[in-house]
């Protein structure tokens, strides 16, 4: 897919996962400026477009926890030359999979039905009006190709901008780090 | 027409939500209710660590406001060791508290809302965000951005990094902060007033402009609740709960955030993630009330600085009672952040502040322990409770944006009546359904544990559920 | 016991034989027993009793037709019977004819020249049906401890050692390695003290040989390892039997009693200077003992976890001392080798493996039981002459050699004879002789599948690769055959299967991946099959709870 | 004492008759990855992470346990040797439960480091996620079960340098647990001299000082190679 | 996980304990098997397979004294007991009823078997809940030419049906109290 202006489109998605590494995208301050200056984020959950685009990279935070994960990575992947997984949630489940170990009907019961003085009812997705949550938490390769990984709890601004800058400098960004 | 028309993503707030719009036979609102998508089960995935390790995996909750959780978890796990935290440590925390209600507000009011406020309801969405800000007004964009980057900085400098620190732990802290990081601290304080007095000034002159929004986008009696001093002062880090309600008067007052589920519970529903809380006393759902920046300067006799005080009489003179129009979160926030600036020049000053004397050790002395903080949405409660090992049991956590529930849907509600009509959808309408979400600047990560972002469509349906229109984004074709 | 002593003690017993008028000889081995031989046995008994004829009756060791049990041999016409009552049985019994009709017995009967007998030839199987396991006077009779008599009184250890080196004799364990090399290292070690190891943990599923030959013949195992210890410089030895196999522990427990009672066994073997005793050690149920570092383990009572080598056994085994290990079909082998001369035993066979094989063949087939046939025998003739192919008219598609370690070897290739090369160039291996036949309503995946389990089971988890390795083979396996795995998943597959071949601590997570990489090798379309492209599109279509991880 | 020259990597070392490949490629400034292996420790060769290629053998060798030999030509960072380690790894990583970004070992840990050093940016394999729990029974220390890859470190100091053996190895294969005295809990442990060995040997968060959190967990092993010479030669060295 | 698999097996283990005199004498048993070891830490394994025989299972306590005697660290001992399938540290229902999954018995449906027993009665490795039966599976028990074979308290039931085998257990649930299993012995 050809990006359509001169500038390269960057998406960025969140799935399960706890917006750290997009809070530390902004973390890159001023030189999200700068930024704004080389690439076109033409989608993100800080901008208003709401239907993805075709794009050149889209950053993926967030583990598949739900049914509407899947849903959207697909659309992701279908519409991104390249996706990266970034931030661990995205690389390895992290912390979000931690309820892996337990079932998912146990962790709605914990959550909604032992907690709450009142139970109307417990969003289990069944209903439609929630997304089913996945028996397992995942990470993004386990459902899609994934081109590059960006590791940390989260990724330091400074290596979310080293990696930006040499996927537009053309070069291929080196790892760092595990976790 | 009967029908439902569904706005999914809510965009422009920390979480994965949507609004459902449910349509009477005339075409009119009934009923509108707010989503929220994203689950993680912090409550279940914590079980079985040892509390030592909680203000780490709790900070995981939310990456916005992540000192807000490691906060309340530590200060729960300072009451399971039982003791007395070095004031060093205290100040500390305060410090990063601090630094985090500034970038919070910052992200909150430039990144997410200003666009709507500046750039105008009915602005081109695909330039209706910070960085359509950047290019229409750079220098206060900039501002923003720097402003957030001085909260940021604090928390590192303190914490050792920007997101998830792991630095405030059970007993105290875990680093000494130093004297350069100090002064370093200091020069930023001169560009931050000046930019919180900016933008102050701008929100004041532009409320003439949005009689409408404050009078519809939430606007309504209820509960207030915040944590404040024994002199009634503003207290982030420690305090007691006050309530008050519509018109001001105080409902309850000294109450102990460790006994919270004495007057505060939880009630779940089928179509929301989120649960929704209530003064135990008043039942569900009419004890429904609101937390966060409106409900602390509204539960607050004064802020305690110089400044904010200035402004905090001045908010207070917008109404006889207590102040009911969710828009002006906004305005409660920057003068949050401005109080907040203020704090962080006292305790920069703080001798104490460096000393090296900064963790308690102990060993397990409670099986219980409450820890509560207000975060910069609203107040926030840890409650744990652990083994003869110090392994957790049972975890049970109360989040500000939870609190907020019932107000965000009524306040939904009120917006889709007055804005949304069915023959002639516009995007504009919608937007102002979702405006009315982010005056509460709702962390959904928070308050459902997780969070992220879905695409928009509204889709109307007729009675037996069937799509009869359907409304994409202008750029979505 | 004196040499003499021994040969007194056979002619005694030919003398005795030779005045009686037939001889019965009822299978005892496990697998009759548990069609009801024992009762069979006592019926003849009782029957003999009735009568005034001069009749032997006697239990013995596993006649192969297992599948046709209880099964008596008639020594006069060397007829068998099979799936006997107890009440028919007792016909067999000269002059108690009376007992059945004529034409049922008949039906019972088995000729000596049906191709399951007539096409094999048994060395280490020669005594089943000859002899009672549980007298020590029917193993001489047939000579037995006549090899180690030999070896005590006319041969020295090295005369004994070249005897087998001449044998062309390899270790029926699995791998093949030259058992007299392996005999040459213990003995030119210098320690005093050394041991013989007999291994007896028979684990791949499969396979039964071993355990029919202690079971039907153990003074031959017995008299195997003595000779090795002879041969080696050991006077101790330690038969380390699977904890499953109860009765062959009881039947090597009485035999070693006896053969100490007649002093064959002891501190002057037959009278010689030459001392040996065996003692029994009983696993406890870990199919990794079967490797000999952990069964050393095993035997010092630690756990069964296998160690790097070098050194080797031979150099430092158990408790650190010189140690030689072979396993229970390579020292019954020994007796007629010594007995014959090495010549006679490298006459059978191929170039480069001598002698037989013993297999034990089950699954789609219509005799299971255990063969003996010459090295170079055919699959084809094993599988289809001998054990009568697949019932029911159902298609071949594959034999599995070498059990969880071994592999497949398709229809195509069952002309392939068996020798140690030829099965591991097909991707299999010899292993100890478990032959299974699969018809095609097997599925290869599954196949593939089940050995991943078993091995994942087994593993004793001391190494990465094997403990977590299988896991995930596993894994992968499991969501092929649940038509859950994608094309790259075949590709990891084939990878983990590369790592534990090549860096696993031991054997048995070095071969664990032969039977996945042998399926992929001969039935890849089965795997490709079961793939699919985007198994998102396939799970996201299920509600969560029907989805299964 | 009879020595050996040998070719690893292309540089030709020498070693003492009975040195490991590990030790002298070590001292010729190659260091191999492992993770069983301990200076001062007996070596067991389970993690398989330092096997190496020796010319004319087809079966790699673990050079922690595997002597050195006159004429070996050994190469120590071929592909294949990194795609194996790599996978293995993975393979732990994939085994056990460990979420780096809150482990008392983040940036302390030697099978994150390895990780990073041999390039591993995600796991392909699938995430057992088994349910393990933790032992903080003891007063001082704790063992975390999902973040044990059995190396068995613990079990051979505490055995071969404590002498009091209060650790070991249960179960087998992927139910292995390390296990304290007859399975009971670690603060309940008769034989334990709460010496802290252990701890400091562990590779991982599984085992880590109480009270201990996210990133706080250094080990420090420099004690062991001092105490073994003191015990062993009776000379007390203190080496950097 | 495996018990003793044919006639020739090792006398059934009692379950309970009986009169004290039995379980002194059970003990001078054990004592006395692990003084013709001489008390050698490398008898291990004899030793509790003796132990298990006598007692039916391996308690903590029996351990203990194992490990006493016997000299060796109790953590040693229980690694030991853990890692072989024969050793049991809890004790069995009356009956056990053991599938061979080895690979005949696989080709053979032994898998079907499998189910039907989790479906009556328990889990692989458990007891039922009235404790009556005890379902385990073994690696192949060398009877291969019987596939698919049932060990039933240490019977070998050759190639079982799943009909034959709800049989079986229609008339195990079906008895009364059993019998000790000791009492079977004499």
């Amino acid at each position: 897919m050809d990006s359509q202006g001169l500038k390269p489109r960057l998406a960025t998605i969140w799935l399960g996962g706890c917006s750290g590494c997009h809070m530390s995208f902004l973390d890159m301050d001023e030189r999200l400026i700068d930024l704004a200056l080389r690439v076109d984020l033409c989608s993100s959950p800080l901008v208003d477009v709401k239907e993805f685009p075709n794009v050149d990279v889209t950053l993926v935070e967030g583990a598949v926890a739900n049914e509407a994960h899947v849903h959207e990575l697909e659309i992701v992947r279908a519409r991104s030359r390249i996706v990266v997984a970034f931030g661990d949630c995205a690389v390895t489940g992290n912390v979000t999979a931690m309820r892996n170990a337990f079932g998912v009907e146990d962790v709605l019961t914990r959550a909604y039905r032992s907690t709450s003085a009142v139970v109307v009812g417990v969003p289990d997705g069944a209903d439609g009006m929630v997304p089913r949550l996945l028996p397992r938490v995942r990470p993004l390769h386990e459902l899609v190709k994934v081109d590059y990984f960006l590791q940390g709890c989260p990724p330091s601004a400074d290596e979310i901008y080293t990696f930006l800058n040499e996927l537009l400098e053309g070069r291929t960004p080196t790892i760092r780090r595990f976790g | 027409m009967t029908g439902r028309i569904e706005i999914n993503p809510i965009t422009r707030v920390e979480g994965h939500a949507k609004v459902t719009i449910d349509l009477d036979e005339r075409g009119e609102v009934a009923r509108a209710r707010f989503h929220v998508l994203e689950f993680r089960g912090f409550e279940k995935l914590c079980e079985g660590r040892p509390f030592h390790e909680m203000p780490g995996i709790m900070a995981r909750v939310c990456g916005i406001c992540p000192v807000s959780h490691i906060l309340a978890s530590s200060k729960a796990g300072d009451r399971l060791l039982g003791i007395e935290v070095p004031p060093a440590a205290v100040l500390q925390r305060r410090l990063a508290n601090y630094g985090q209600v500034l970038q919070s507000h910052a992200l909150s009011f430039f990144h997410l809302s200003s666009p709507d406020l500046l750039l105008g309801m009915d602005a081109d969405p695909r330039t209706r965000n910070l960085f359509g800000l950047v290019a229409q007004d750079p220098d206060f964009a900039r501002r923003g951005i720097r402003l957030r980057q001085f909260g940021q900085r604090i928390i590192e400098l303190v914490g050792g990094s920007r997101i998830h620190p792991s630095w405030s732990v059970p007993g105290g802290v875990a680093r000494v902060l130093s004297s350069s990081a100090c002064d370093e601290l200091k020069g930023w304080l001169a560009e931050a007033y000046a930019t919180v007095d900016i933008a102050l000034t701008r929100l004041k002159q532009i409320l003439d402009r949005h009689t409408e929004e404050v009078e519809h986008l939430g606007s309504f009696p209820s509960l207030f609740l915040g944590m404040v001093d024994d002199e009634g002062r503003l207290a982030y880090y420690d305090g007691r709960i006050r309530i008050v309600d519509a018109e001001g008067n105080v409902v309850a007052d000294r109450l102990d955030p460790g006994r919270y589920a004495k007057y505060l519970d939880e009630a779940s529903e089928s179509w929301s993630f989120m649960k929704h809380a209530f003064y135990k006393p008043m039942g569900y759902p009419v004890g429904a009330y609101r937390v966060g920046p409106l409900a602390r300067l509204n539960v607050a006799t004064t802020a305690g600085t110089q400044r904010a005080d200035r402004e905090l009489r001045e908010f207070k003179q917008r109404s006889s009672g207590a102040v009911c129009a969710s828009f002006h979160y906004h305005l409660a926030r920057l003068i949050e952040m401005l109080h907040a600036v203020e704090k962080i020049e006292e305790l920069l000053d703080e001798p104490e502040l460096k000393s090296h004397e900064i963790r308690a050790k102990a060993q397990l002395n409670r099986r219980q322990g409450i820890g509560a903080a207000e975060a910069p949405r609203g107040t926030l409660f840890h409650h744990y409770e652990v083994d003869d090992d110090g392994l957790i049991v049972r975890a049970n956590l109360l989040i500000a944006t939870l609190q907020n529930n019932a107000a965000i849907n009524r306040a939904v509600e009120q917006a889709a009546k007055r804005f949304v009509r069915a023959d002639g959808l516009q995007e504009g309408m919608l937007n102002r359904v979702e405006a009315a979400i982010r005056c509460f600047d709702p962390c959904l990560s928070c308050s459902t544990h997780a969070l992220g972002q879905m695409p928009l469509s509204i889709e109307i349906l007729d009675a037996a559920g069937t799509v009869v229109d359907r409304l994409a984004r202008p750029d979505q074709v | 016991m004196t040499p003499e002593e021994l040969h007194q003690r056979r002619d005694k017993e030919r003398a005795k034989r030779s005045t009686e008028e037939d001889h019965l000889l009822c299978c005892t081995a496990a697998g009759c027993l548990s069609c009801g031989s024992e009762d069979v046995l006592h019926s003849l008994r009782d029957a003999v009793k009735t009568t005034e004829a001069n009749v032997r009756v006697s239990g013995t060791g596993c006649l192969g037709l297992c599948s046709k049990g209880p099964l008596v041999k008639r020594e006069s016409d060397g007829a068998f019977f099979g799936g006997l009552s107890p009440e028919s049985a007792a016909a067999l019994v000269p002059g108690r004819a009376d007992l059945v009709d004529r034409q049922t017995l008949a039906e019972h009967r088995i000729e000596p020249t049906t191709p399951f007998f007539a096409l094999q030839q048994r060395i280490v199987l020669e005594n089943a049906g000859r002899t009672d396991p549980e007298r020590i006077e029917d193993y001489i009779l047939a000579d037995g401890y006549e090899a180690l008599s030999k070896a005590v009184t006319e041969m020295t250890p090295e005369e004994v050692l070249s005897e087998v080196k001449k044998s062309g004799l390899r270790g029926r364990g699995g791998a093949g390695y030259p058992t007299a090399l392996k005999w040459e290292l213990v003995a030119k070690q210098a320690a005093t003290t050394k041991y013989i190891v007999c291994n007896a943990d028979e684990g791949d599923p499969g396979a039964f040989m071993d355990r029919s030959v202690l079971e039907g013949d153990p003074h031959r195992v017995l008299e195997g390892m003595a000779l090795a210890g002879y041969a080696a410089g050991a006077s101790q030895g330690y038969i380390y039997v699977r904890g499953e196999y109860a009765l062959a522990v009881q039947r090597l427990e009485k035999a070693i009693r006896q053969a100490e009672r007649e002093r064959i066994l002891g501190n002057r073997v037959l009278d010689s200077a030459f001392a040996f005793q065996v003692d029994i050690r009983v696993g406890a149920g870990a199919f990794v003992c079967g490797e000999e570092t952990a069964l050393l383990a095993s035997i010092e009572g630690r756990r069964g976890e296998p160690r790097t080598r070098p050194p080797y056994p031979p150099e430092r085994g158990l408790f650190g001392k010189p140690t030689l290990i072979n396993n229970v079909e390579t020292f019954a082998n020994i007796p007629p080798i010594i007995r014959k001369g090495g010549d006679w035993f490298s006459s059978i066979g191929t170039e480069r493996s001598k002698g037989t094989k013993v297999f034990a063949v089950a699954g789609k087939i219509v005799h299971t039981g255990l063969v003996e046939v010459p090295m170079g025998t055919s699959l084809r003739t094993i599988v289809q002459d001998i054990c009568g192919g697949v019932p029911g008219g159902g298609k071949l598609k594959a034999v599995l050699t070498g059990g969880p370690s071994g592999g497949a070897i398709p229809e195509s290739l069952l002309d392939l004879p068996v020798d140690y090369e030829s099965l591991s160039k097909a991707g299999s291996m010899m292993g100890s002789g478990g032959l299974i036949v699969m018809d095609d309503e097997t599925s290869m995946v599954d196949v593939a599948r089940y050995f991943m389990e078993f091995c994942m089971d087994e593993s004793c988890g001391k190494c990465i690769p094997c403990r977590a390795g299988t896991v995930q083979m596993h894994d992968i396996l499991a969501r092929i055959s649940r038509r859950e795995a994608e094309p790259s998943d075949l590709e990891m597959l084939a990878k983990l299967a590369t790592l534990l071949k090549e860096t696993s601590l031991c054997g048995l997570g070095q071969t664990a991946p032969n039977p996945v990489v042998s399926a992929l090798r001969y039935f890849r379309e089965e795997f490709d099959e079961k793939l699919v492209k985007h198994p998102l599109a396939e799970n996201t279509s299920r509600t969560a709870s029907e989805r299964r991880e | 004492m009879s020595v050996k020259t040998l070719k690893i990597d292309g540089e030709m070392v020498t070693g003492r008759a009975g040195e490991t490949l590990f030790n002298v490629a070590w001292d010729a400034g190659i260091s191999l990855p492992r993770l069983c292996h301990v200076g001062g420790l007996s070596d067991v060769g389970a993690c398989r992470l330092c096997v190496v290629e020796v010319e004319g053998q087809s079966k790699l060798a673990a050079a922690c346990v595997t002597p050195v030999e006159e004429g070996m030509v050994v190469h120590t960072n071929t592909e294949r040797l990194r795609e194996h380690r790599r996978l293995l790894i993975e393979l732990l990583f994939a085994e056990g439960n460990h979420v780096c970004s809150v482990c008392v070992s983040n940036g302390h840990c030697e099978l994150q480091d390895l990780a990073v050093q041999l390039g591993v940016d995600h796991v392909r394999l699938r995430y057992q996620h088994p349910k393990r729990g933790v032992d903080a029974t003891h007063a001082r220390f704790g063992l975390d079960h999902n973040r044990c890859i059995f190396c068995t470190r613990c079990v051979r100091v505490c055995d071969e340098v404590e002498g009091a053996h209060t650790l070991d190895v249960s179960g087998r294969g992927a139910s292995l647990k390390i296990i304290c005295d007859l399975g009971e809990p670690w603060g309940q442990s008769e034989t334990c001299t709460s010496c802290g060995k252990c701890v400091q040997v562990c590779p991982t968060g599984a085992l880590y000082l109480d009270g201990a959190s996210v990133g706080e967990m250094e080990k420090n092993r420099r004690f062991l190679q001092y105490i073994v010479t003191a015990r062993e030669k009776r000379e007390w060295i203190r080496k950097g | 996980m495996t018990p003793s698999t044919d006639s020739g097996s090792r006398k059934a283990a009692p379950a309970s304990p009986k009169s004290k005199a039995i379980r002194d004498n059970r003990e001078k048993m054990l004592e006395r098997s692990m003084s013709r070891h001489a008390y050698a830490g490398n008898a291990l394994i004899e030793v509790l397979h003796t132990a298990q025989e006598l007692f039916g299972f391996l308690s903590p306590a029996l351990l203990r004294r194992v490990a006493s005697k016997l000299h060796l660290p109790p953590s040693r001992v229980l690694a030991v007991a853990t890692f072989y399938n024969f050793f049991s540290l809890k004790p069995k229902g009356e009956h056990t009823a053991v599938v061979c999954l080895g690979t005949a018995c696989y080709v053979g449906g032994a898998v079907d078997l499998v189910q039907k027993l989790e479906h009556r009665c328990a889990k692989v490795g458990a007891t039922s809940p009235d404790g009556k039966v005890t379902v385990q599976v073994a690696r192949c028990i060398g009877s291969c030419g019987l596939a698919p074979a049932v060990i039933l308290d240490g019977q070998i039931l050759p190639r079982v049906t799943p009909d034959q085998l709800d049989a079986v257990i229609d008339r195990i649930l079906a008895s009364p109290e059993a019998a000790p299993a000791d009492s079977a012995s004499q």
